[in-house]
């Protein structure tokens, strides 16, 4: 048994053979030389770049890297006292509560409808080709684009709630963009708006790649259509659901445009996220120090995520 | 063959590239935010000017955010060794990047037309470091000021309101009558923008100096700091509850409409009065945030100059020339709704509410009145100002109460210190 | 020395042995099947001589030239895979003709060729196709040709039949035996099919892993197994493999076993050995072909070691040509292969005939025969 | 092709099939809410912006907002409009998709066929990269354009471009490489193919449907890039984005809702152009292999 694993893995990669002749020995450096400048790329533009960062977290930089409150080029190390101040902030626990709030609304909710979509796409429905492009549409759109549509969208005064209003339905009130406590959750629905479209595609996706066989076969079973989404078919979408979870997940720490265009990170600092807590303070407040730790954090974060998967999804593979 | 095209690819997108800028020799680099009309339009002046002399206007706008998205490209720029030759900045910003050893020395260029004695000294904070003018001044704004609709006010009975009292019971007047009396923007700096006004009538020019320029803890914590909160919550209660969010345009278009009585908002509101055809006493009024008749609360422009290796270029001389040249100085902020940064202009161009800004500007300049605004950046270093907003907004959107609001202020600005 | 020559090849992944010393000489025109499980290692000796896989030690030679580190393609070899391995963008003519345009054969040569393998092969009419639009077995004739227009030294076959139906199989498998007896190739061929391995080769090494566990003609791998491996891989049924105790009683030499009741039997061997011999008292297993299991009628006229057991019949399967009976000899599962109309009932008790010359002995310890 | 037509073992009512279109359009207008009010207003007058209904057909068609926000909108200092913004962003996003999916499409096909030990890792590497937060290289990357001499060009805004896009490409290259079949590869190095070769003549031919996927994807994250436009393109060199963001972000004076809605449509145009011509392909491609990832 170990050894047909060990003989069906290898078949899966082809070995360049080692020495003799000039051409046959560049041929099996061709790939690593091919590899080479994506990987110096990787390693300096985003490993590099991230040990800077975590050099100037320690650091009490402020306007620019290496340069503190007193001018010139002139800076000190002082340990860990930036990650001390951004614990101590309100601003930044905020931030991380509306991240976990955001991102697990933001993936259940884009996986819920996508998969609902998908789902029902399937059915070989009339105008799939006219629907499939309007469903995908807005991952084309940045929310510099869509930004101020949304805004209106939300805003009561001109929006859903004054449209009602003239419609007739005076009792309706959707003012939540306005109030601290839900403002939230329209970052969510325009989040969602952006990608469940995306998400829908990758189960469509894998909807189509199931064998029509196992559903016959299921069928033959007895199970309901019900029964057979449930216990077969969405069971078999799991590399769909991983991916979509990766994709989702890595969008929502990066989100920062969304915010910046519906919110500004208001009512108050109701919709502060980490993205734009770290953009804020790198930029704006010039305090680059607790910038660089609040990047560090949320690479932690990231990292935490996505190694995980990384592990699984390589060790497998390999 | 492959490697071929793939050679070809690679050198046609270096190809298609080449050509982009490249700073020119004869041309300024200018670094800003004004893109809307009349803004845009006031620069054009600037830039037609330098062309008359035979130097070319490299445009560079990056507009959103009072400069926020601005100042990010800049330290992009800078950092890449390739600063744009001018920026406009704002309060601290400048003394920072002086601090960094970015900016040029403009001393030669005042000192031969006299700068040292037609700036305001406050101004002077802003643009001298060390003793070294870094930057040329456009304009000096003045934050303290109330836009009022004249028609609500008069239908109300209103007058001018000149004390807290007068004001809470105009409000108080107004709300009774069903008229929404402050229209407020939604977003941190325009709550904090009239914070600066009531902690100025609350406190004084004392306190407010001790507090927001000084940063003692032992102002920042006191108790008239808590009033001052009280009455900003009292302010609160005479908002729309469609605030949040609400740019402060929307927001003085709310006023010209007659959906709110007046607004608190710097002097760049009254552009959009005169662009939606009102005139200054007749459809609109323009007064000191009671309580703060004699101080004035600035924000200025000015422009700084980088450092582009040593001397001050022929060109960055010509700009900071033009920029302070007294016609320019009249037309620029005749459009902008500010006042010139030179106390000399003379006032003719201006409408009423431009001639008072003009005297009040002179005035409190003289008599050790004239202040840095805290929300506009001309009080404390960003890092300050940006918790500033922070506790205010908390407070503004029901966050805190007025209690907490004072620790919680303390706290920030010794963090963010 | 041989045309193709392995010796003490071996392989490693890290401090994993998949294959360990393997010694094969192939002469030119031989048809060697490696035959084996999955996992047995045979893939991977054919990849060796493909050049695909590195050799860790030992060597490789064809036509006397040590190829450890050749490129495959300098090899002059070529090689048909199990999923054909066609090019999908190009058409059938581009696919055969791919390797000699990069082996910078001009093109008027080139068309030459292919019309030759195309006339050989009867793929003349589809020549312009895509991959896509061919059936399983035109797919396979397109992989051939492949091979064939090269004109190789080596032809290596990595089970180039699996992925065809039963029908085509046979078909297929007829024609690329024809094809070796006209064009007198020299063949490695790969399959985990023993039918394959026998009916095709001149010469077949059973693997099973990473060794070899015989080398030999078909004839003698399935006469005469050299373990009980080899003896239950190689063909089908597969060999009986009975439990048994060895008497010796002068120079008789018996196997005492018992039927499907629990009465006693004992059969006696046909030409024991000395080493048989020396068993004496103990167990061993005997393996017994299905068709050396008999009815009377059936037995083989020639043998004169024809021996008769009386025991139930459980299972009749009549296969057409054979009809396969089970009974239990040993308390063990027994298979005989009978004419398809003998008058065999399930139930029924008869003797069933044991040809002797054709039982193996093995040793139930080594698994391996006694000579 | 056998996408579309697959048929679906699942069999509906009519009752059901009545609620499946029904959820179906209603989402169908959900997603297209934002797009219609962003249309509809930029063919009314100002006027019946700021007094009328978000969401009223327009009383009077007006096709003004589109030609200013086009060729006369106040973008900077001069009044140029969008356009030649428009060609800056085609100049940087047509070589940058060029290269990152060149790129991606190479280390796919290394990481899958031409695997060596440490492959793994490096790839993890790669792939951990399309994760991290950009502004975080912001300067970093400034001070390395700066020492390179591509600081303000288009060509560094095209190399940061390309840095940032690869892990994706790779991602998708090599997950659809995975599932192509290795004995091809084999076939064609016996047929005497190099590494090039086997690349050119094997893999491109048939990697049309990731390829498309890749496309899209790097070619719509270019697009709608702002901060490192901002950051790293000066003025006049400055994409779409940057200019869209100046003509929106305007501080003072009246808002143009009509204008700039108009304009972010135009700055949409491409992306959107993009999904609607080659969106039928995109199920495929995914189906294809980055399903995986």
């Amino acid at each position: 048994m170990a050894q047909s694993s060990v003989e069906t893995d290898i078949h899966t990669s082809v070995q360049a053979p080692a020495e003799p002749d000039f051409k046959t020995r560049l041929q099996s450096w061709l790939p690593k030389l091919v590899l080479s400048p994506t990987v110096a790329m990787v390693l300096l533009f985003v490993y590099g770049f991230i040990l800077f960062t975590i050099y100037v977290s320690f650091t009490d930089s402020r306007i620019l890297p290496f340069v503190n409150a007193q001018g010139a080029t002139s800076y000190d190390l002082i340990g860990l006292s930036n990650y001390e101040k951004l614990f101590r902030l309100s601003h930044w626990e905020i931030a991380i509560t509306n991240l976990a709030i955001f991102a697990s609304l933001y993936i259940i909710i884009c996986c819920a409808i996508g998969l609902m979509l998908a789902i029902f796409l399937d059915q070989k429905i009339r105008g799939e080709g006219v629907l499939r492009p309007i469903y995908l549409y807005p991952m084309a759109l940045s929310f510099i684009v869509t930004g101020t549509a949304w805004k209106w969208f939300l805003d009561p005064g001109i929006g859903l709630e004054n449209t009602m209003h003239i419609w007739g339905w005076t009792s309706f009130k959707f003012d939540w963009i306005k109030n601290g406590d839900y403002a939230i959750y329209t970052l969510v629905m325009a989040a969602v708006w952006q990608s469940s479209g995306f998400v829908m595609a990758m189960f469509l996706a894998g909807l189509r790649g199931i064998d029509n066989e196992i559903l016959k076969a299921a069928q033959m079973d007895g199970a309901s259509n019900w029964q057979l989404y449930r216990r077969i078919i969405i069971p078999q979408l799991r590399p769909a659901f991983l991916s979509a979870f990766v994709i989702l997940a890595h969008l929502a720490i990066k989100s920062y445009d969304l915010v910046v265009a519906l919110t500004g990170g208001g009512p108050g600092r109701a919709t502060e996220l980490p993205a734009t807590f770290m953009y804020s303070y790198t930029f704006t407040r010039n305090q680059m120090g607790i910038g660089a730790a609040s990047a560090v954090i949320m690479l932690m974060t990231v990292a935490a995520i996505i190694v995980p998967y990384l592990y699984a999804e390589l060790r497998e593979k390999k | 063959m492959n490697i071929q095209t793939k050679l070809k690819l690679t050198v046609a997108a270096f190809a298609l590239s080449v050509g982009a800028a490249q700073a020119n020799d004869d041309q300024v680099e200018v670094l800003h935010w004004w893109t809307s009309g009349g803004e845009a339009a006031a620069l054009n002046v600037l830039k037609e000017d330098l062309e008359s002399q035979g130097i070319g206007w490299q445009d560079m706008p990056v507009a959103g955010g009072g400069g926020t998205e601005a100042m990010t490209v800049l330290r992009a720029r800078v950092t890449s060794g390739t600063a744009p030759t001018a920026v406009q900045m704002l309060g601290f910003d400048i003394i920072d990047w002086a601090n960094q050893g970015s900016l040029a020395n403009l001393n030669d260029i005042a000192a031969d037309q006299g700068w040292d004695e037609v700036v305001p000294e406050a101004l002077q904070r802003f643009a001298k470091v060390d003793g070294q003018w870094v930057s040329a001044p456009v304009n000096v704004h003045s934050v303290n000021w109330v836009w009022a609709n004249k028609a609500i006010f008069d239908e109300n009975g209103i007058e001018i309101p000149t004390t807290w009292d007068e004001l809470v019971a105009a409000m108080e007047t107004l709300k009774a009558a069903g008229v929404t009396p402050l229209a407020q923007g939604g977003q941190p700096w325009q709550e904090a923008t009239m914070f600066d006004s009531i902690v100025m009538a609350t406190g004084g020019p004392e306190f407010y100096k001790a507090a927001f320029i000084d940063l003692d803890e032992e102002a920042l914590g006191s108790d008239t700091m808590k009033e001052a909160f009280d009455r900003l919550g009292v302010m609160r209660e005479n908002v729309d509850p469609n605030f949040s969010g609400r740019e402060w345009n929307l927001a003085t278009s709310m006023v010209i409409n007659g959906d709110a009585a007046f607004q608190v908002m710097g002097d760049w509101a009254k552009g959009e009065f005169v662009n939606a055809g009102k005139v200054p006493g007749e459809d609109f009024l323009c007064f000191r945030f009671p309580g703060t008749t004699e101080q004035v609360m600035f924000n200025a422009d000015q422009f700084a100059m980088f450092d582009q290796g040593g001397e001050v270029s022929p060109q960055q001389a010509a700009l900071a020339t033009a920029i302070l040249s007294p016609n320019f100085q009249s037309a620029f902020n005749v459009v902008k709704g500010s006042v010139p940064a030179r106390t000399d202009v003379s006032d003719e161009a201006f409408d009423a509410c431009g001639k008072q800004g003009m005297a009040d500007l002179a005035a409190a300049a003289g008599s050790g009145n004239l202040f840095g605004s805290m929300a506009q950046g001309h009080g404390a270093p960003a890092a300050v100002k940006n918790a500033y907003y922070d506790v205010v907004t908390a407070f503004f959107n029901g966050e805190y109460d007025s209690e907490t609001a004072v620790v919680e202020l303390v706290d920030a600005v010794s963090i963010a210190q | 020395m041989g045309f193709l020559d392995i010796n003490n090849a071996t392989k490693s992944y890290g401090s994993v042995q998949v294959l360990h010393e393997v010694d094969i000489e192939v002469e030119e025109g031989e048809f060697l099947v490696l035959v084996g499980p999955s996992g047995c290692g045979k893939s991977t000796l054919l990849n060796m001589i493909a050049g695909l896989e590195e050799i860790s030690s030992g060597e490789i030679a064809i036509k006397g030239q040590v190829m450890n580190g050749v490129h495959p393609s300098k090899r002059n070899i070529a090689m048909v895979f199990q999923s054909y391995a066609l090019y999908p963008n190009m058409t059938v003519g581009k696919n055969i003709t791919f390797g000699l345009e990069m082996h910078g054969v001009e093109k008027s040569t080139r068309d030459a060729a292919l019309g030759d393998v195309a006339k050989l092969l009867q793929i003349e009419q589809l020549l312009d196709r895509k991959p896509g639009q061919l059936s399983g077995g035109q797919r396979q004739r397109v992989a051939m040709g492949r091979a064939l227009v090269r004109d190789p030294d080596v032809f290596l076959f990595d089970e180039p039949l699996s992925n065809l139906d039963a029908k085509l199989r046979v078909d297929m498998r007829t024609e690329i035996k024809k094809l070796h007896q006209k064009l007198g190739t020299t063949i490695v061929y790969v399959t985990h099919d023993q039918i394959e391995a026998l009916t095709l080769s001149t010469r077949i090494a059973v693997m099973n892993g990473g060794y070899v566990q015989q080398l030999g003609t078909p004839k003698e791998i399935y006469d005469t197994p050299s373990n009980l491996f080899v003896a239950s891989f190689m063909g089908s049924p597969s060999m009986n493999l009975i439990p048994v105790t060895v008497r010796v009683e002068g120079n008789a030499v018996y196997a005492d076993t018992t039927t499907g009741d629990g009465s006693p039997a004992a059969l006696a061997f046909a030409a024991p050995s000395e080493v048989l011999k020396s068993y004496d008292g103990k167990t061993i297993t005997l393996g017994i072909r299905p068709e050396a299991i008999t009815d009377p009628e059936g037995a083989d006229r020639n043998s004169t070691h024809i021996q008769s057991v009386e025991t139930m019949v459980e299972v009749t399967e009549p296969a057409g040509s054979d009809t396969f009976v089970t009974c239990t000899l040993g308390g063990q599962e027994c298979i005989a292969r009978m004419r398809a109309d003998a008058d065999v009932q399930p139930g029924q008790k008869m003797p069933f005939t044991i040809n002797m010359e054709k039982a193996v002995p093995f040793d139930p310890e080594t698994e391996n025969r006694i000579a | 092709m056998a996408v579309a037509t697959q048929d679906s073992a699942v069999r509906t009512g009519r009752a059901t099939r009545f609620v499946l279109y029904t959820v179906l359009l209603v989402f169908a207008l959900f997603y297209l809410l934002p797009l219609f009010i962003m249309l509809v207003n930029s063919v009314k007058p100002l006027g019946e912006i700021t007094g009328g209904s978000m969401i009223a057909l327009p009383q009077t068609w007006t096709f003004e907002p589109w030609a200013k926000a086009w060729s006369e909108a106040q973008v900077g200092v001069e009044a140029t409009g969008l356009r030649p913004y428009f060609w800056n962003s085609i100049r940087m996003v047509v070589p940058a998709v060029l290269i990152s999916t060149i790129l991606g499409a190479l280390n796919g096909y290394v990481l899958t066929k031409w695997t060596f030990r440490g492959a793994t890792v490096l790839f993890g590497l790669m792939l951990f990269s399309c994760f991290i937060p950009f502004q975080i290289v912001l300067i970093p990357m400034a001070r390395v354009l700066g020492e390179i001499g591509l600081a303000g060009t288009t060509t560094g805004l095209v190399l940061v471009h390309v840095v940032y896009g690869i892990g994706f490409s790779t991602l998708y290259f090599r997950n659809y490489y995975a599932a192509f079949p290795t004995e091809l590869v084999r076939a064609a190095q016996i047929d005497g193919a190099g590494f090039f070769q086997i690349f050119w003549r094997i893999m491109l031919p048939s990697s049309g449907p990731i390829i498309v996927v890749c496309v899209i994807w790097q070619f719509t994250n270019i697009w709608n890039d702002f901060l490192f436009g901002a950051s790293f393109a000066s003025g006049s060199a400055a994409p779409m984005t940057v200019a869209l963001n100046n003509l929106v972000q305007s501080s003072t004076g009246v808002k143009e809702y009509n204008v700039h809605f108009a304009g972010a449509i135009m700055a949409a145009l491409p992306t959107l152009l993009v999904y609607i011509v080659a969106g039928r392909y995109f199920v495929r491609g995914l189906m294809a292999g980055s399903v995986k990832g």
